[in-house]
């Protein structure tokens, strides 16, 4: 799939994606609230980005890349392909060398910050805890940007904090200090908090990290459900294709800090990826929900 | 609203917080009461309540008045009262104001540097204020009046210094504490090269008591230089205890979430500072009040900021009042510093404490 | 000459009413920064500033002082030699204790404080002249001069009194006239008598390096130079001559730097006289301190040390009585002289009247 | 196995050790050859180190030994050979010696603490020695032949007092550090107290140069008695730096490697307050060598501790000796103590260092 | 599958299990090494435990527990139900509040720190990582216990640290500081310190987090080919059943701090164990390396 480039990115990049993207729909699931939605999603775009730390040199080359308004985009690629890096430059936490990332055509960097923080939620890769925060007042952080400085809690962030709590599981661990949580409840009160956030645009890096099965999928009801009746538009890095084939609408795969191929899943999971990008040797196969990977050993 | 608002105040002030404003506040009146009716100047305590409750003064609104702001007293009294009116009592208030302020500073200094061990100084501000002292003393005696004023500018111009070095396309806690420490390191070692100009030994124990801390012959005078920041300080940290929980989570995520970071912490440390620099015009530097207190609040109530400022301006009156019974006390008639007490008090508690609880010091 | 111009009994203002003689009512005694301080009657109790005050109080024959800045800096030992002349400090207060304690002054309720106001105002920080007035108004006023020392900035613009000049103002303030000119005359004599030991040839007199050493073991000094302050005036009667007056060396107090044993080797001083050591006997100091200089490998090469020509040098404050102990003892020091230079039992007729 | 030995070494002395040592070296060579070459004591060049080479000393092992044991020297030495002989000579040993002792026990306790605000005085130790020096001087002063034992042995006591307190079945980082500012600040109030006891300045001077840290009047004495745990100190430091990397992974992974944490972190501790104590005890308490030194050595060799204690044993001396010859000199023949000068050098070049590189202080 | 619990366990912990594995291995692939092992293997132990934090009651009970020396024995379970407070116990991080654990029939409470640090290695779920260390250096930490107090490296280091690194597959990034490389390349270089440890008994909490699919892969490779053919006692946390069922000889399936169930992968993973302990809707179905789980939703 590797001579599959210039000239498709080209043409999914100039606008034509939209229309691609309701053929798409068609053959995934989970898209019966997809037509109520409102239309005010918002979208988020970057365009000739070019990403590095302050000591390395650019680490991440994009031409165009873009999160639709209210679907779910998947990052997936390899390790140290760019995906953080990436999503970092996307939530202003990183400030690209050059190019712009913009949120319903506006630039991040000229809105504040937290104008900012109540449309785009992250949820960072790593999280270091203060050990004797209890989960509710974490979820609470996460109001942050919608109380001015001299508001106090209203009931309004009251209701965000519950339905966050509820949202990511963890209404029973609500008292419980992250300091003694194991490592997947720690990873759901942190989602609580981006949830409680209530922003329009949900960035995930690897939200499925210490979680087992079960919380796993919870999570990725929760983000299918925020996407398609909640209108939000989501980015999110997975490692496990297949569950970002079957929950995406978009698959973005990263090589070496340039986007290999976009697209739907179906399109975009075969085996010819799996071993170019990935190094693995798979079977792809097509099943009730989407494609599904089996893989057989590295390459 | 005001239903929430009312949740609001109860979750604040549940228990534990209620228990410690409770005994801060029968520490520090019961301090001021033994404050009031002892001293070097030999009166009963009949005698002492009788000028205490003075109808001369208590009942005249023009002497109250003439006290506070410091304008000739229009009455003549005897020298119990004087003595209670003028020098016990707002001893005992400016105790009270040093007291909340340095705990406040040292609170909010904990979750800018995110260290355990910083305190209003953390920042060079008692090294920067020490030396502008010294200068004062032994360079420019002739302004020895502005002492307090200079005490609180060296403190500034200390943190200006910090935080233009520190800054470095933005800060991080511990390039600011660690600037802080050399920056005071390096007026300390001015400071110590004064003395080595020092004209007599009575000004070197002058600077040691300012750099000690000591509430002797505070009147109200002191009360009016530090009741005005205070009147700011005091409800401002309490806004911005929400600003204080999220700089705990860590930069990167207080920034995710909107702050402006940068900007934020510098807000506070000025805030901090100046509860700090108030501090120090009237009462040098007091050790320890600033560190220990929010440690010790914190074990009691718990990390969240908004209980904590609350616990701090309680218990920081509580520890310098008490502490400076014992100073102005303890040996009488010697009079001791009011820094040497609390950290001779403060210390040996907090260390008990420590062998008591695991976490103590974690924020 | 005496730099100092001590025993010049010069009156310099002559607005006491009182003066030189015992009175009752209404009098006043000026006195620079203070100018003229009235008083109702003879003042019974009083402060003072320090021990060169209460010493002059003690030659006049009254009651040791209710409080002095550092009692521990006031040393009574000298009196011991004076038959009939004591102090017992137990009860004295310490004016200075964590800065100046203002609820002290009404306690101790003196009829005169003898004090520089000036001296409060500018050496601690919480006394400005609002407290100074209240104390004058309530309690006693302030009647003193901080002679002791030049270099206080707040000195530069007023007049600068000798140790007997002060005496003298002290004495009218007490109506005790007639003791000051008896010491005066007394001085006088002493003074002769030690002019009469003093070599007259310049060279003959030793050359003296007055340094602070603390502890048993000195192994770092630090210098004075003798100056104009009393603290050195047995050295200027003694007329002898400074051994860092014409080296680099400077006095510690313009710049409070230590000096070694090879400042000392290069000074090579006749003599060398260290300070900090008043509470030991001589023979106390001959066997910890110049035993150990004797010892040391670069101090034994001291021309001091091996001629025995170290000494204890001498205390801070000085009055009218300690002086003359004082400077007896020190010209045993210099000038070996065995004869006691003043009569102790004269003094002691003095001070009881 | 010997040529992967010669490829460690080679690995160890990378081009940046190799520039900080040959540095270093230079800088205490130029001191010393200052230091002996001028002083108080007037003579030529040529006189000063016709001294230097006099051959009464250095042909005559009698003599050498005699200094060295502090007996009497069996000949006869002129004025100008004792001086350069029994004190500008050892001055400049001492002054390597404690340079050596500070540097290598704060990049110890860096280690151990984990705290970059971390020096050789951190756990309680200044305060404790300076507790003790004014402990002899004021109230036991027929004792003060003893005071650098004393000194050392202050620091000592409040180190374990730490210990004590900090441990509860096992101690952490920041319970240490903690623990070790509290006693140490309470060992400071106590001290702040004495001092208003002090009988007369002497006593003061005396006390604030030891707490600021002077080399004047140091000899042969102090040669010896800080030669001997220094021998003792730097092969063993040398040694452990394995053992300080891996303290540095965290306490988790450390213990996981089969490390006994607790023994090892106060063996640790213990052998870098008997660095600071054999300090202490010469020179009294010279500030900022211990902490800046590991860090700039840090910033020039990294994080790798075989070469940062390497570096240390070079740069800590440079510093000390650099110094020194300010204290000495600048103001001849009045000296200053070397601490004043050591923060007036190290301090600010601390701080240019700071403001050019971004990751100054990271442990 | 509840039901199967006293009786079970008794029959399973009173020896009868090297019997019964002999048995399952027959089902296994990449077994070929098995029988050529040299016999020396160590076992791990638990029995009576009963585990806790300071603060907190006892959270794990475990009656028997063991980790079969040369085989992989893969523990999953749900979040929170104690998987990695019992690796803690059973490499001695935490003390049991009652019970032994024991290293070959000792108790590994009365092993030397270093003894039993160059016999079991520890893989914690999550690691704080300095900043500025270098991948190599981390992994040269490992040897740590090999060295006397006095030794600097021998040659032996050398060579565990390099075959470390190649395993771990960061041998290109050695000279890296581990504040620069993304989520899943510090993995791996905490993988190659474990490794380079050379212990006979490895237990690795979830080491395939932040990994993609192809260093998962490789990772679980590695530790197939560390217990057949060096013969290493392997216990690993995995999240991923089928992996786990792929690549485990045993599988240990807690339930709320208590085992619920264990024994060869194709008897332990069934659908009431999903239903059960997972609380996930899925399908098992038996692949060409036994079963294959299909998960469909949380229940
Ligand atoms: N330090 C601690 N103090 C107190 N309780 C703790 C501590 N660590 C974990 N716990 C509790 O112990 C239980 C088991 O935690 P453990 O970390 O063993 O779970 P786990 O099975 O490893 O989960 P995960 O898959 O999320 O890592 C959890 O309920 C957790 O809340
Ligand atoms: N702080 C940093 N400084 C310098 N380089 C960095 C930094 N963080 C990451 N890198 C480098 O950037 C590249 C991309 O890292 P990034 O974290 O974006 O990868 P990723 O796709 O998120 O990988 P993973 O799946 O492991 O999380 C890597 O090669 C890494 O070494
Ligand atoms: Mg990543
Ligand atoms: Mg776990």
């Amino acid at each position: 799939m590797s001579e599959r480039t210039a000239d498709d990115r080209e043409r999914k990049t100039d606008g034509g994606m939209v229309t691609e993207r309701d053929e798409r729909e068609v053959d995934n699931e989970g898209k019966t609230n997809d037509r109520q939605k409102s239309g005010t999603a918002s979208e988020l775009r970057g365009g000739d980005l070019e990403i590095g730390y302050p000591d390395s040199g650019i680490i991440v080359e994009c031409e165009s890349i873009i999160v639709p308004a209210g679907e779910i985009t998947a990052f997936v690629g390899p390790n140290g392909s760019g995906k953080s890096t990436l999503l970092k430059a996307m939530s202003r936490e990183l400030h690209p060398e050059s190019g712009v990332v913009q949120l319903d055509g506006e630039d991040v960097h000229s809105l504040g910050t937290k104008t900012l923080a109540r449309k785009l939620g992250l949820l960072s890769q790593e999280n270091e805890s203060p050990g004797n925060l209890t989960v509710e007042n974490l979820a609470y952080h996460g109001r942050y940007p919608h109380r001015g400085f001299f508001e106090s809690k209203t009931e309004e962030d009251h209701e965000a904090v519950e339905r966050a709590l509820e949202l990511a599981g963890v209404t029973h661990l609500r008292d419980e200090e992250m300091g003694s949580l194991s490592g997947g409840q720690r990873q759901l009160a942190w989602i609580a908090m981006v949830l409680a956030q209530d922003t329009d645009v949900l960035l995930l890096d690897e939200p499925t990290t210490y979680l087992d099965l079960r919380h796993q999928l919870r999570v990725l009801e929760v983000v299918r459900t925020l996407a398609h009746e909640e209108d939000l538009t989501i980015g999110i890095v997975l490692h496990d294709i297949s569950q970002a084939a079957r929950y995406a609408n978009n698959l973005v795969a990263l090589r070496d800090g340039e986007p290999y191929d976009w697209g739907p899943p179906s399109e975009v999971v075969t085996e010819e990826l799996l071993a170019d990008v990935f190094g693995v040797e798979a079977t792809v196969g097509i099943g009730p929900e989407g494609p599904v990977v089996t893989p057989r050993r590295p390459l | 609203m005001s239903e929430n608002f009312e949740k609001e105040i109860n979750k604040t002030f549940d228990g534990a917080l209620t228990a410690l404003v409770v005994a801060s506040i029968a520490i520090v009146v019961i301090g001021g009461l033994v404050q009031v009716s002892f001293g070097a100047f030999t009166m009963s305590l009949e005698q002492a309540w009788r000028a205490v409750f003075d109808p001369k003064v208590i009942t005249n609104p023009d002497v109250l008045l003439a006290l506070l702001l410091g304008n000739e007293i229009p009455v003549d009294l005897s020298s119990e009262t004087t003595v209670v009116w003028s020098l016990r009592l707002p001893r005992v208030l400016v105790g009270i104001l040093v007291g909340a302020n340095l705990a406040i500073s040292g609170a909010i200094f904990q979750a800018v540097t995110r260290n355990e061990l910083a305190s209003p100084y953390i920042l060079g501000v008692s090294h920067g204020a020490g030396f502008a002292v010294l200068l004062t003393l032994i360079v420019f005696s002739g302004l020895s009046v502005f002492l307090p004023i200079f005490a609180a500018l060296g403190g500034i111009v200390a943190f200006i210094i910090v935080y233009a070095i520190a800054w470095k396309g933005g800060t991080s806690p511990v390039r600011l504490v660690l600037a802080g420490f050399i920056v005071g390191t390096i007026f300390y070692s001015f400071q110590r090269g004064l003395f080595f100009f020092a004209p007599d030994i009575g000004v070197v124990q002058t600077a040691l008591a300012w750099t000690t801390g000591s509430l002797t012959g505070t009147g109200w005078e002191q009360v009016r230089t530090v009741l005005i920041p205070t009147l700011f300080i005091v409800p401002v940290s309490l806004v911005v205890s929400r600003q204080l929980n999220l700089l705990l989570l860590g930069e990167r995520t207080a920034r995710s979430l909107g702050m402006s970071v940068e900007r934020v912490r510098f807000m506070l440390s000025a805030l901090a500072i100046l509860a700090a620099s108030a501090a120090i015009s009237v009462a040098g530097i007091v050790s320890f009040v600033g560190l220990i207190v929010p440690h010790i609040v914190r074990n009691i109530v718990g990390t969240d900021y908004r209980k904590l400022v609350l616990g701090c301006l309680f218990a920081g009156p509580a520890l310098v009042v008490g502490a400076d019974v014992g100073a102005r006390l303890a040996l009488n008639p010697i009079q001791v510093p009011v820094g040497i007490v609390t950290g001779l008090v403060g210390g040996p508690y907090f260390l008990y404490l420590m062998r008591k609880r695991q976490k103590l010091g974690e924020l | 000459t005496d730099g100092n111009g001590e025993g010049k009994q010069t009156s310099t203002d002559g607005t006491g009413t009182g003066d030189g003689t015992t009175q009752s009512g209404p009098y006043s005694v000026s006195m620079e920064p203070v100018g003229k301080v009235e008083f109702e009657s003879v003042p019974k109790t009083w402060v003072a500033n320090n021990g060169s005050w209460a010493d002059m109080g003690v030659a006049l024959g009254l009651e040791p002082p209710k409080a002095v800045w550092l009692t521990s800096r006031y040393h009574t030992q000298y009196y011991d030699d004076i038959p009939g002349v004591s102090v017992d400090k137990s009860g004295m207060r310490d004016l200075s204790s964590d800065g100046v304690n203002k609820e002290l002054f009404y306690e101790l309720d003196a009829d005169i404080h003898v004090i520089d106001p000036n001296f409060l105002m500018n050496r601690f920080d919480g006394w400005n002249q609002s407290d100074i007035d209240e104390i004058k108004k309530k309690v006693a006023p302030f009647f003193g001069n901080s002679i002791f020392s030049h270099s206080y900035d707040f000195h530069k613009d007023y007049k600068y009194y000798s140790l007997y000049e002060a005496f003298e103002k002290l004495s009218k303030v007490f109506q005790r006239t007639d003791r000051y000119e008896k010491f005066a005359s007394l001085h006088d004599e002493f003074e002769s008598n030690v002019e009469s030991v003093v070599p007259k040839k310049k060279e003959d007199r030793p050359e003296v390096a007055i340094m602070w050493a603390t502890g048993n073991q000195p192994k770092s000094f630090l210098p004075y130079l003798i100056g104009e302050g009393t603290s050195f005036k047995q050295w200027r009667s003694l007329k002898v001559r400074d051994a860092l007056a014409n080296t680099s060396v400077q006095d510690f107090h313009a710049n409070r730097g230590k000096v070694d044993y090879e400042t000392l080797l290069e000074i090579d001083p006749d003599v060398l006289l260290l300070r900090g050591h008043e509470q030991q006997s001589a023979k106390e100091f001959q066997n910890t301190v110049v035993s150990f200089m004797k010892d040391h490998n670069v101090a034994s090469k001291l021309t001091a040390v091996k001629n025995g020509d170290v000494y204890r040098g001498g205390p801070l404050y000085q009055g009218p009585i300690t002086n003359l102990v004082i400077t007896d003892r020190a010209a045993k020091q210099v000038y070996d002289v065995s004869e006691p230079l003043f009569d102790r039992e004269k003094v002691a007729d003095i001070v009881s009247g």
